[in-house]
């Protein structure tokens, strides 16, 4: 789960960590109060999920009432790289000596947190990386021993902070260690991380990601959660319970399990057809399952075929069958639908379904038949 | 000859009283495995259809002498779980749980790495069979037969489509052993297929892949330096868009890190013939063994 | 530091363990309205830092207000093993269904804190670890996992406490152990553990014994130290920054380390003598330090004599020489002084000595002869 | 030969700006140690008379391939600076600090102990003098010579008494290594018996206990099933009163565990030596070797 700057940020302050004040509208009117209320001269940012915002002009700099105003009802509605702008964060604008990156990413490859530090902050980072990979001071942390003050000394002096503010760098460090375990993130990234010319530092951006499993623990954070950002599908999916992915295509696509939808898409893509959605019936889905995901998969207007790939092992076919018979039903699709089911109780999902004699339901019996057929008929 | 579990393993069932718990175990036992024994706080004494219940895993090895564990229970409780297990000796512990949280999984992972801890499949994973010996796990064993192809995979019902289509070949398997999706697994593809290069019985390792972490890569530069048996490899998740995570927890493309194009290059670099689709893959697997 | 059992409830308190409602009192008035305010039937109950207090009278439960005033009476000066009753504490009377016992210690073998659980409460825990030992259930904790959810119910169960307090034995374990560790105690004693017919669990009595050198960390409990409670001569060495135990004998010792401090108290032991005090003036004391540890010696009436034994290391002989003259200057002791000063600047310290030809101070050149010296002197 | 120091150790010392610090780090080179950098936060680009200061043990190892740590920084700081070695790759360290919080202690003695950890003398000891090779810690030299008796001690005072009284009787030692008197000490007596046994030149041991904890009794044990080399014991506090800790942290009677009649009983039950004074340990000794 991403959150929005401002929501990260709040995170970030709960543990000790120094943010601009700032508060969040949803309108022009509380945008301009907010502003009034903040003091001048004030950054207007766009609160979406997504990086390089102020390149595509999320942010502005408004030195009164009428031009905060006039950014927020620039920014506000606003599309960026296809999220709507709902609300703004509005914040007094921060003078700055230095800028400096933190971050700590969940590693899985090391299994372990990754501390990352650089003074050539307010960059994309990935590029200092690609650049001067060197600039980058890293270290990796033991999830039993937790961070040390010697780690933070460490990070500081490798990435050559200024001297007054290694102390400073090193406390700031252990609180975002705290926010990231104590949060159960999988990000915590601050950039630009402000040394102000009074040497205070101040965490200027804020993107956090959190654990969705973990969330059950941190009633507060799942509480988040901005449906109102996420795809319309993707929402319905959610509560209904079904693991949804929204793609660019028009071929509708169900499986079961996680990988065998992934393969699913690749050999769709393979036969020339672009898939619509990753939809993941999960392990043992019963018919109401079914029947839930055939309405948000055809509630994608651009959906124009759709391909079910069963391969049943705790699933059963029959069952799979039984659902789709159900959602025809009720919804009475009018697009194609290609079904292929095999493995447990194939044959008796099989007979289901040409017993129930389905208007423009087609068999196949392996994944790729199935997958040529999708694409033939989605045109 | 196979690995991770067999005729000697004897099973215990973490949250075997549950519905999923017991469906499961009795399932297993129904295959051949040698269930002796579940665990369920507040239910020692009790039985499901004859496997004694023990309150806490230290009872059960000390009464069963069991040597492997299944974790069953939801994922708020399942972390725990596993330590509890390794705690009271088991060697072998397979967690089914799905959705774990990722800061456990890390936990469990360091404390298990430390000298002594037990070998942990998955979490999230559909568990081990050994066509012929044993299953553990939610596996449907119907469509394995017994022979000398061992199948290590991050996705279960991939793992069943690829062991069908060998089947289907007229060919077998040693073990199939499922990893799991998730971010921080117990065990690593280089793990198990160091197993299988060990395993007489395997003649070829199918590893089944998809996008997320390294693994793959990992795995790739360990059969280069270390195994000698032919090595096939599939990669789901190509047109998995970045940022998006794709059912498994660990399954996502994160900027340009941990694709499938990558991975698949990775392995081929390395004189692993990967597969296009499942299909694919048991068709170069026939025709190596053929 | 050992805590008073009202402290360590309170501390107990701190980290969500149920403790009865009280309220602690120095005169009879303040117990009476403290058991007024409390209810009856109450206890009152003798604060000492010491075991069986029980048993010696420092424990009675009153119905009434005159009861209360009677057993405050009783107990408030009263003398518990050497020990003044300076305060009660007046808690409301329990309903006891159980009684159990728990506790951590801090187990130096083990490099560990070990947990303890048994349902045999109320009791020595010695005296069941003898009898019964089968019925203390043990566990180490790793302090880098600390104290999982299994551990506690492994505990409750092969303790066999009763099945529906498992979950909350396993609970109050787990906060029992934070604390522990929170607080950076050595030991934390919950004797009894009391469950009460309602099948809640209450700590009825508290032990607890914080790390000294970990109080900097702790300022609140840093506070608690009660020192009307300790030694007067104890006090004095503690303002003093000197390392000081109080004994029963008569002559006062003096040396540098605590092994040789041990040491010589042995070997004047072994001639027959029987030391006032341990003292270590530490590494590399000054004279000031010697000064002041002669003042905290001789203020205690019962020392018929002292002895200096110094091996210099880091401390140099003429600096101790160099205390013992000044501090004959300020205070004239009448007692006799046997000082034996060797190691680093020996000879130096003492020509120092013999030039100020202090009254009634005899040099010797071993430890052996010192102590068979003093014991002879002191008679 | 010797343990623990010698004429290869390269000593980095932590908290060499502080005046007890830069007194025994040049007290140190002064005796012949290699003392080759130390260790100041914000302190790194200056020199302690020639001594290279580094903000961080990492660059103090790289700029002066440091092996050996001494720990000089009060008790605040005193684990993270060891834990900081340690993560450098020092493998010995010298913790001189007394005072440090016992719980921090537990927590550095776990992270050591597990793989490839350094080895810890200390914390709250005097150091590990290897006579007329080098010294680390506060040791004064001059009471002690070369020759075949190991030392090995929690008591810094107590062991110059027994030094200078082997030195009277014209012995001398291949190290003296004090463990100090901390709760929990990061090498036992034990571990440093182990490596007298095993270095030529120790040809008697003299251990030097006192009361508190379970030390001796354990070094008891392993004597006699492990070291062939005579062994003769000291145990101060046979008087010390239960319940008071006599100075060291860890000297105190709990109950009736950890007395000095225990130790030394346990000690004498296999075949340990035990005299009563140090002056009767120095002439146990020197009737051993004479």
């Amino acid at each position: 789960m991403d959150l929005l700057e401002y929501q990260g940020k709040q995170l970030l302050a709960r543990h000790g960590i120094p943010v601009p004040r700032g508060k969040v509208a949803a309108t022009i009117d509380e945008a301009a109060a907010a502003a009034n209320e903040i003091g001048y001269a004030c950054a207007v940012k766009a609160q979406v999920q997504i990086g390089g915002r102020g390149k595509l002009g999320g942010i502005k700099i408004a030195g009164d009432e009428a031009q905060a105003r006039e950014h927020a009802g620039a920014i506000l509605g606003m599309d960026i790289r296809g999220l709507t702008v709902h609300e703004v964060w509005i914040e007094g604008a921060s003078e700055i000596a230095s800028e400096y990156y933190a971050s700590i990413v969940f590693d899985r490859s090391a299994k372990a947190a990754l501390v990352m530090l650089s003074t050539r902050g307010g960059m994309d980072i990935e590029q200092v990386a690609e650049e001067t990979p060197e600039a980058i001071a890293t270290l990796h942390v033991d999830p039993l021993l937790g961070f040390q003050p010697f780690h933070g000394r460490r990070l500081a002096y490798e990435a050559g902070v200024d001297a007054d503010v290694v102390r400073g760098v090193g406390a700031f460090l252990a609180a975002l260690y705290a926010t990231f375990v104590e949060e159960e993130a999988m990000l915590v990234e601050v950039n630009p991380l402000v040394v102000t010319p009074e040497r205070a530092l101040v965490a200027l951006d804020a993107k956090v990601t959190l654990d969705d499993n973990a969330l059950y623990r941190h009633p507060e954070n799942a509480e988040l959660r901005d449906l109102s950002a996420e795809d319309p599908q993707e929402r319905m999916a959610k509560e209904r319970h079904l693991t949804y992915v929204k793609l660019d295509g028009d071929i509708g696509i169900l499986g079961n399990g996680a990988g065998l939808v992934m393969s699913t898409l690749d050999v769709v893509a393979q036969h020339g057809g672009a898939p619509a959605n990753f939809l993941d019936a999960g392990g043992g889905a019963k018919a109401e399952a079914i029947t839930a995901a055939v309405e948000v998969i055809l509630s994608n207007p651009k959906v124009t075929a759709v391909l079910f790939n069963i391969f049943g092992g705790i699933t059963r076919c029959d069952e799979v069958a039984r659902g789709l018979i159900e959602a025809f039903e009720q919804i009475r699709p009018d697009v194609p639908f290609v079904v292929r089911l095999d493995g447990t109780n194939g044959s008796l999902g099989r007979e289901l379904l040409e017993a129930a004699k389905l208007p423009n339901v087609h068999g196949a019996s392996t994944m790729d038949e199935a997958a040529a057929l999708v694409v033939e008929l989605a045109k | 000859m196979s690995v991770v579990v067999d005729r000697d393993t004897r099973l215990c069932v973490s949250g075997i009283t549950g519905r999923e718990g017991s469906f499961h175990a009795l399932n297993n036992r129904r295959y051949g495995t040698n269930v002796v024994a579940g665990v369920t706080p507040g239910k020692g004494g009790q039985d499901v259809e004859g496997i004694p219940v023990f309150n806490t895993f230290r009872e059960a090895v000390a009464e069963s002498a069991a040597n492997t564990a299944m974790i069953f229970v939801p994922p708020p409780f399942a972390a725990d779980s596993i330590l509890e297990a390794t705690d009271a000796g088991i060697a072998t512990i397979i967690a089914i749980t799905e959705g774990i949280p990722a800061h456990d999984e890390l936990r469990v992972y360091t404390e298990l790495r430390r000298a002594g801890g037990a070998r942990l499949i998955g979490p999230n994973c559909p568990g081990v069979l050994s066509p012929g010996k044993a299953n553990v796990g939610i596996i449907p064993a119907d469509f394995f037969r017994e022979g000398n192809v061992g199948v290590v995979s991050r996705s279960g019902t991939l793992t069943y489509q690829v062991g069908n289509e060998l089947a289907q070949r007229g060919l077998g398997n040693s073990s199939i052993v499922g990893i799991g999706g998730d971010p921080v697994p117990g065990s690593s593809f280089v793990d198990i297929i160091a197993l299988f290069e060990a395993d007489p019985e395997t003649e070829l390792i199918v590893m089944s892949g998809e996008i997320g972490g390294q693994g793959e890569e990992e795995a790739a530069d360990y059969i280069a330096a270390n195994v000698s048996k032919p090595v096939v490899a599939y990669i789901a998740g190509f047109t998995a868009p970045p940022g998006k995570t794709m059912g498994h927890a660990g399954a996502i493309v994160s900027g340009t890190h941990g694709t499938a194009a990558a991975k698949a290059a990775a392995l081929e670099a390395h004189g692993v013939r990967v597969g296009r689709t499942p299909t694919e893959v048991a068709d170069i697997v026939a025709s190596m063994l053929g």
